[in-house]
């Protein structure tokens, strides 16, 4: 049970924000993880999975994968949509930056990933889609 | 999310319970808006008591009445935020335009 | 938002029966079932899932796969490994019948899924694997 | 699954917390026969007063203990189940050949 994952695919309904919050903190709750702990992961997964929804497919209804993987006191959730793509990921990743004020986003979604996980890596292609890995380490409550 | 309002006089306020992200922002946006668009409300208090999680969704959302709010000069005041919602609250330097208590 | 569903994929260890009853529980919230309704989905879940892990796959790790769908007020589980197959489905769903009474087996699980659920049915090929479908429909709190 | 034991006399209390299913039953199979294969304990109170789940692993969990206890002519009882729990343990007629209380 050393490397146990989790693959899941849902379609872009908004709703479908808590079912992915509460089926990764399930999956990571056997890593003992504390209530902060866990609350950061929620907030992530939440913060990757709204971007598919409203940047990468906007609109439209589309799919997206979620991969968890836990690898001894470190979990890696994965967060991957075939939308729209990000055509500039440095731009993107910077605190307050938004291209849809209107929507009253606040532009902080990655600055929330990179503060509430360890690591943040963001994979991007225009027409392609978005690549979101996130890794965090459990100091295993005991 | 469910929403509470209590008015006195000239403030209202609303509890929110549960989950404040982006789906729960588009479900009460215009609840919220349509309660607190009577100019006799100068004052906000968003109770976070009750709440469970908040995301950036949950900030912008806020600031959104913040700005509803402040164009007839009313002020927007938030209270209770446990120590997980507060957080995200700080590092968001919401504290900056909105007093937190 | 009429016709949601979830894919998800688990590698069959005994760990990830707790999580597939959660995130199944999860995923049927949105039809606000009551709290029986949710506890009788979550048995009917553990009994596939675990029927998957010890008989299906019997000391091997495959994959189970869960699909969960909502088509207005009722939810359709299916569940499916890739394992060793049953060859005799009815005498398998028969109460008390079971191959594994050294493990403490109640030979109970079909029953329970039959009972707690509207609808089973179960699709199996000796060495292709099993695949369980059930059904309930939700009569929503309000 | 959580296990807490209570003895008083010749008999020994189980206390059941969280789920009990094939994964909690194989890790606390081997604790609690340790416990109750002393001689002296004549009956095996099961409290499931604080489980929260149970599907039938489980009860082919409590009839392996049963099977236990009656190898010596003990006696085995279930006590403060909740309505839920109550649901599978009434349909597996495991009440024939336990006291549920
Ligand atoms: N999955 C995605 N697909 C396409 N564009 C994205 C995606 N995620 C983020 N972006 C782009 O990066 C910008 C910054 O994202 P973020 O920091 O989460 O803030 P916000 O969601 O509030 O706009 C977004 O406004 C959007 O232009
Ligand atoms: N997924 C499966 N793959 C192979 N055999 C299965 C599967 N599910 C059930 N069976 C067979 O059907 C029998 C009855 O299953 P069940 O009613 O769940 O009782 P139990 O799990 O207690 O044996 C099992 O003992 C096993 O032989």
């Amino acid at each position: 049970m050393q490397n146990n994952y989790v693959f899941i695919k849902i379609p872009s309904y908004s709703t479908n924000e808590s079912f992915a919050r509460a089926a990764v903190a399930a999956f990571c709750s056997s890593l003992n993880p504390t209530i902060e702990e866990i609350s950061d992961i929620k907030t992530a997964v939440s913060e990757a999975v709204t971007n598919a929804i409203i940047h990468g497919y906007e609109d439209e209804v589309g799919e997206i994968e979620i991969q968890c993987r836990i690898k001894g006191q470190m979990v890696e959730i994965i967060i991957e949509d075939f939308g729209c793509g990000i055509v500039n990921v440095e731009k993107a990743k910077e605190p307050l930056y938004t291209t849809k004020p209107e929507l009253e986003r606040s532009g902080m979604g990655f600055a929330v990933m990179e503060t509430f996980m360890d690591e943040l890596i963001v994979l991007s292609e225009k027409d392609v889609g978005t690549k979101v890995i996130m890794r965090k380490t459990i100091n295993s409550r005991k | 999310m469910n929403l509470e309002f209590v008015e006195s006089g000239q403030i209202m306020t609303i509890k929110l319970k549960g989950d404040l992200d982006h789906h729960s922002a588009d479900e009460s946006r215009v609840l919220i808006d349509e309660k607190i668009k009577d100019e006799k409300y100068n004052k906000i208090v968003i109770d976070l008591k009750n709440l469970d999680f908040i995301d950036s969704s949950g900030i912008g959302f806020v600031i959104g009445r913040y700005k509803v709010i402040r164009k007839r000069n009313g002020v927007i005041e938030i209270v209770n935020a446990s120590k997980k919602v507060r957080k995200i609250l700080d590092m968001s330097g919401i504290g900056k335009i909105i007093n937190i208590k």
